[in-house]
C-alpha cells in the first residue's frame, strides 16, 4: 500500500533536521523557521529554510514533524522539492505533486486515500514559511488549488465549509 | 522476530480452535431437518451449547443467541429498545459511557434520529465511571444503561456488578459490551447481573464472523435479523455451525488458561510497563487493578503514535493507538485524552495487547528494541527540536 | 450410500475453498491498521473484492457488502425502508411475493408492525408472479419492491428483468433475494437492473455465516448494524476475513461450473425427474423453462412428505419438504399449494435439489430405491385403504 519511495524516506528521512541563526549567518542566508499544525492536534510540522535573499532562492532546507509515517515521508520529499527552487517557485508545490514524487511507478499512488491528508500539511508548511519570508499573512498567499484529487476539492472550498 | 501485541483488537486463532474449525465444516447439513445429517449438525450444535452455556454461566432459561459479531449483537439490544419507543413505551433515554466501542456508539447515534436521547457518562483518570453519576443520570423514561465490560484501548474495566445493582434497583434492562471480557476474566453473566452481555470469538483466539448474545430470560428481545426459526425464532440465517462450535471450544480454552493470563502474562505486561517507563518521558494508564492483565496504555513524548506503530512494525512489533479503525479515522488520541491527558500528549498514546500466546523472549526483544525507536523519532520530532519559529 | 440432495437449502464446501477458508484464517490482522499483518489482509480482501465483482456484474462505483448471510441482506434492505418511512418519507407500501423466504416476509411482518403495509403477489402454477399484477400493485407511496430471484423451494425463476423494467419506470428501488441464483445462473446485477441483490456463500459450494449485500451506486442505504468505518462504513463488525475470501474463490467455481449445471446436472436432474413421473400418481411441478436446472419437486400421493424424508434417510438420501425451517413448522405444503395443487396432495411434496457434485451413480441409486420406498409407504397409507369409514 506504501510506495517503496515512502517507505525509504520514513525508514531514513534525507532532510531530517535543523538550521540555527549560526548556520545561516556562517553562510551569508536567512533563515525562516514556520510550524504548521500542532501536536495537540495531532499532526504537525516545521520546516527551516535557508535563503539567499538576493535571489530568493532556497538554498538548503530541513524538517521537523509531529506526524505519521506519511506525514513524515511527505515532509522529507516536500523538503527536498523545495531546494534550489525560488520561494515563489517553492509556493506553487501541492501536496499532489510530494505525493507524485513519492510513486514508484507513475500510475499507482504512493499512499493509501485515507493518507492523502497527512500530505497536505507538506503543502501549507510552504505557505507559512513563504509568508514569513516576505513578511505577510499566510492567508492572503494561498488560492485554489485542488487538495484532495479523489473528491476534486479545493482549498478554497474546504476552508468555505470549516467557517 | 514477529511479536503481535494488538490483541485487544483481534486474535490469531488458537491451533486447537482451529482444527475443529476446519474439520466441522463437514457439518453442513441443515440443523432444523430430520435427515441424518442435520441431527448430526444439530448433536453439534447442542454440545456447542453445552459448553457456551456454563463457560459464561448463563441459566438454562436464558437465551445465547450466535451473532456474526459483538457488533451485531451491540446493535440488536439497543434496536430492542428503539422498537419499544416507536412502539409508544415512553422510554426515550439511554446512558451508556464515552468509552464504548463504535458499535454501541453509533446505534445510539441512530437511536437519536429516531427521537432517542442518549447520555454519555464520562470516564475518570482511572478510565472508569462513577456509579453514582450513572444513578445521577437515571430518568423516569430511561430505557437501558449500556455499558462495556472493559475498553479494548484504555483496558480499564468498568465496575459491572455496580452497576448492575443500580440497574436493577431501578428496575431498568443492563446490557455489558464484553467483548474484551473472556479470556481476561472469568465472566458469569449471572453473578455479574447483566441481562445482556455480548462477546466475539475472534477476540479469545477463536475465529471471525461469530460471536454471542446473552440475553437473560424475561429481557425485552427484538430479532434485528428477522427470519425463520433458527436461533429459536430469535435470529434468521442459516446457522454458521463450525463457526458456533469453535467458538465453544474456544472458550473453553479461554477459561482454562484464565490463570495463566493472571499470571504469566500478566508478569510479562508488568515487565514491558517498567521498560517503558525506563525511557524518559513516558507515561502509563489506568491503575493497575483496574486494567485488563494483558495491557499496556503508553505514551511517547514527542512521538506521534502512527509513526511510533510504523516503526514498531518495521522492527515486526504489531501494537495499536487506539480502536481498530483508528489508523482511518485519528481517533487514537480521544483514548488518553479521556484518561486525562494534555492533547500534546494524547496523541502518543500506544496500545501494546499481550495474550496467552506471548513468550517471554517476545517481550524481551520489544524491550531490547523501543529505545533505539524513541530515540530516532524523537530525532524526527518537532518536540524535540532546538529551534522553534519565532 | 450417501445421496444429498438437499443442496437448496445448504451446500457441501468445495474442498478448494475449503482449503483457502482454512488457510486464509492466519490472516488475522486487522485490515484497517497500517502494520504488515493488517495490509496483508487488507490486500487479501482487495483481491477477494476483484473477484466478487466481476463475478456478480457489479460496477466498480456499486458496493458489495459483505453481511453474514442472505437474512442479514435481506434485513438490512426491508429496514433502510423502514427507516425512511419512520423519517417521514411518507412511503409505507412494500411489494413483494407469497413465495419467499422466511427473511424477506418476517421483517416485512415487523415492517407491518410499525405502520408499513405490504403487497405479497401471488404466484402461478409455474411458481411465477405476473409482472402486469405487480405493475398494478405499484401504489404511489410504494416504497420498495423485492422478488426472490427463485424459490429453493420450487425452484421457479422469476422474470427478474421484466420487473426491474417495470421498478425502473416508475422509479421504485427494487431488491432481489438472490439466495438461489449464484451457481445456478449466471448473475449480472447490472443486467438485471436490481438496485440490491443478496446472497450466501454457503448455497454455492462456500462457507456458513458470510454473505453478501449488493448496493446499486446511489440507492438508499441505512446500516443494519451500525459500528466502525468496516465496510465503507455500511456494516459494523470486525470483516469475517477467511469467510470473505472462501466466498470469492466459491463464487469464482461456481461461475466455472455454470456450463456443467446447465448440461450435466440438469441432465442427471432430468433423470431422476423421469424415473419419480414413472411411478404412478406422482406429479412433478413448474415447468423446466421456468425452473432452476438442479430442482425436482415432486409429489408423491399417499405418502405425506415428512414419511418420505425418513425413508428417503433411512436409505442414506437427503431431500426436503420445504424450506430450511420447514421441519419443525411444517409449511411444506404451502409450496405445492402455491403451486395450485389440491391440499391432499400439498402434504406428499419433496424437494430433491442436485449439485455439480451428485454424481449419475447417485441419482440412479435413488432411482432404484424409489420405488421400494413409494410402495412401502403407500402400504400404510390411508389414501391406498381399500376400505374406508361409512
Ligand atoms: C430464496 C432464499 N432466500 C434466503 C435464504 C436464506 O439464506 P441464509 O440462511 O443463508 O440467510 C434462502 C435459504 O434457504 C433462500 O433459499
Ligand atoms: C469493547 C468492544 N466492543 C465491541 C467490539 C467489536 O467487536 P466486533 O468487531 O467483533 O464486532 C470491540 C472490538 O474492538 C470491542 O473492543
Ligand atoms: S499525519 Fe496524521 S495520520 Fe498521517
Ligand atoms: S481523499 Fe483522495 S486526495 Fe483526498
Amino acid at each position: 500500500q506504501y510506495s517503496n519511495k515512502v517507505i525509504d524516506r520514513m525508514n531514513n528521512p534525507k532532510y531530517l533536521g535543523e538550521f540555527t541563526e549560526e548556520d545561516a549567518k556562517k553562510r551569508g542566508l536567512k533563515l525562516v523557521v514556520a510550524d504548521f499544525g500542532s501536536e495537540a492536534c495531532g499532526d504537525a510540522v516545521r520546516l527551516y529554510w535557508l535563503v539567499d535573499p538576493k535571489t530568493d532562492k532556497i538554498v538548503d532546507a530541513r524538517f521537523k514533524s509531529f506526524g505519521c509515517g506519511t506525514a513524515i515521508a511527505s515532509s522529507d520529499m516536500m523538503t527536498e522539492l523545495t531546494i534550489g527552487k525560488t520561494v515563489d517557485e517553492a509556493m506553487k508545490i501541492t501536496n499532489l505533486d510530494v505525493e507524485k514524487a513519492l510513486r514508484d511507478d507513475p500510475n499507482t499512488p504512493a499512499f493509501p486515500p485515507q493518507k492523502m491528508h497527512c500530505s497536505v500539511m507538506a503543502y501549507d508548511v510552504i505557505i507559512e514559511a513563504a509568508a514569513k519570508y516576505k513578511g505577510k499573512n499566510a492567508d492572503e498567499l494561498r488560492d485554489n488549488e485542488i487538495v484532495c484529487e479523489c473528491a476534486r476539492v479545493t482549498r478554497k472550498e474546504i476552508e468555505d465549509i470549516i467557517r | 522476530m514477529m511479536v503481535y501485541l494488538d490483541n485487544n483488537s483481534t486474535t490469531p486463532m488458537d491451533n486447537r480452535v482451529k482444527d475443529i474449525y476446519c474439520k466441522s465444516t463437514e457439518l453442513f447439513g441443515n440443523v432444523n431437518v430430520i435427515y441424518q445429517l442435520g441431527i448430526d449438525a444439530r448433536r453439534a450444535m447442542n454440545e456447542a451449547y453445552d459448553i457456551l452455556y456454563p463457560g459464561i454461566g448463563a441459566a438454562d432459561e436464558d437465551d445465547i443467541i450466535i451473532t456474526s459479531s459483538t457488533s451485531e449483537g451491540n446493535n440488536t439490544v439497543i434496536k430492542t429498545f428503539i422498537d419499544a419507543f416507536l412502539k409508544g413505551s415512553g422510554k426515550k433515554h439511554i446512558i451508556t459511557t464515552v468509552s464504548e466501542h463504535s458499535s454501541i456508539k453509533a446505534p445510539c447515534a441512530y437511536a437519536k434520529t429516531l427521537g432517542m436521547e442518549v447520555t454519555y457518562l464520562y470516564t475518570d483518570e482511572n478510565g472508569r465511571i462513577d456509579p453514582i453519576e450513572l444513578e445521577n443520570a437515571i430518568r423516569e423514561d430511561t430505557a437501558l444503561i449500556s455499558v462495556l465490560f472493559a475498553s479494548n484501548e484504555s483496558g480499564a474495566i468498568q465496575p459491572i456488578k455496580e452497576i448492575s445493582q443500580i440497574a436493577r434497583k431501578h428496575n431498568i434492562p443492563f446490557h455489558c459490551d464484553g467483548a474484551q471480557a473472556i479470556g481476561k476474566v472469568k465472566v458469569n453473566v449471572r453473578d455479574l447481573g447483566v441481562d445482556y452481555f455480548t462477546f466475539s470469538a475472534h477476540k479469545f483466539h477463536g475465529p471471525k464472523g461469530v460471536g454471542g448474545l446473552y440475553v437473560r430470560e424475561g429481557a425485552p428481545y427484538v430479532n434485528l435479523i428477522h427470519g425463520g426459526n433458527q436461533m429459536g425464532g430469535k435470529r434468521g440465517g442459516s446457522v454458521y455451525l463450525n463457526g458456533m462450535i469453535a467458538m465453544a471450544e474456544a472458550l473453553k480454552l479461554a477459561n482454562e488458561h484464565l490463570d495463566e493470563m493472571h499470571t504469566r502474562v500478566a508478569k510479562l505486561r508488568d515487565k514491558l510497563e517498567e521498560a517503558i517507563l525506563q525511557i524518559p518521558d513516558t507515561k502509563s494508564y489506568v491503575d493497575k487493578k483496574y486494567r485488563l492483565p494483558n495491557t499496556v496504555v503508553a505514551s511517547f513524548r514527542g512521538i506521534e503514535g502512527e509513526s511510533m506503530l510504523w516503526d514498531l512494525n518495521v522492527n515486526g512489533i504489531y501494537a495499536a493507538t487506539g480502536s481498530s479503525c483508528s489508523s482511518e479515522r485519528l481517533e487514537g488520541s480521544e483514548v488518553l485524552e479521556a484518561l486525562g491527558e494534555d492533547p500534546e500528549i494524547a496523541h502518543t498514546g500506544i496500545i501494546f495487547s499481550l495474550s496467552r500466546f506471548t513468550t517471554e523472549e517476545e517481550i524481551d526483544y520489544v524491550i531490547e528494541k523501543l529505545p533505539g525507536i524513541v530515540e530516532r523519532l524523537r530525532a524526527i520530532s518537532m518536540t524535540y527540536a532546538k529551534v522553534a519559529p519565532k
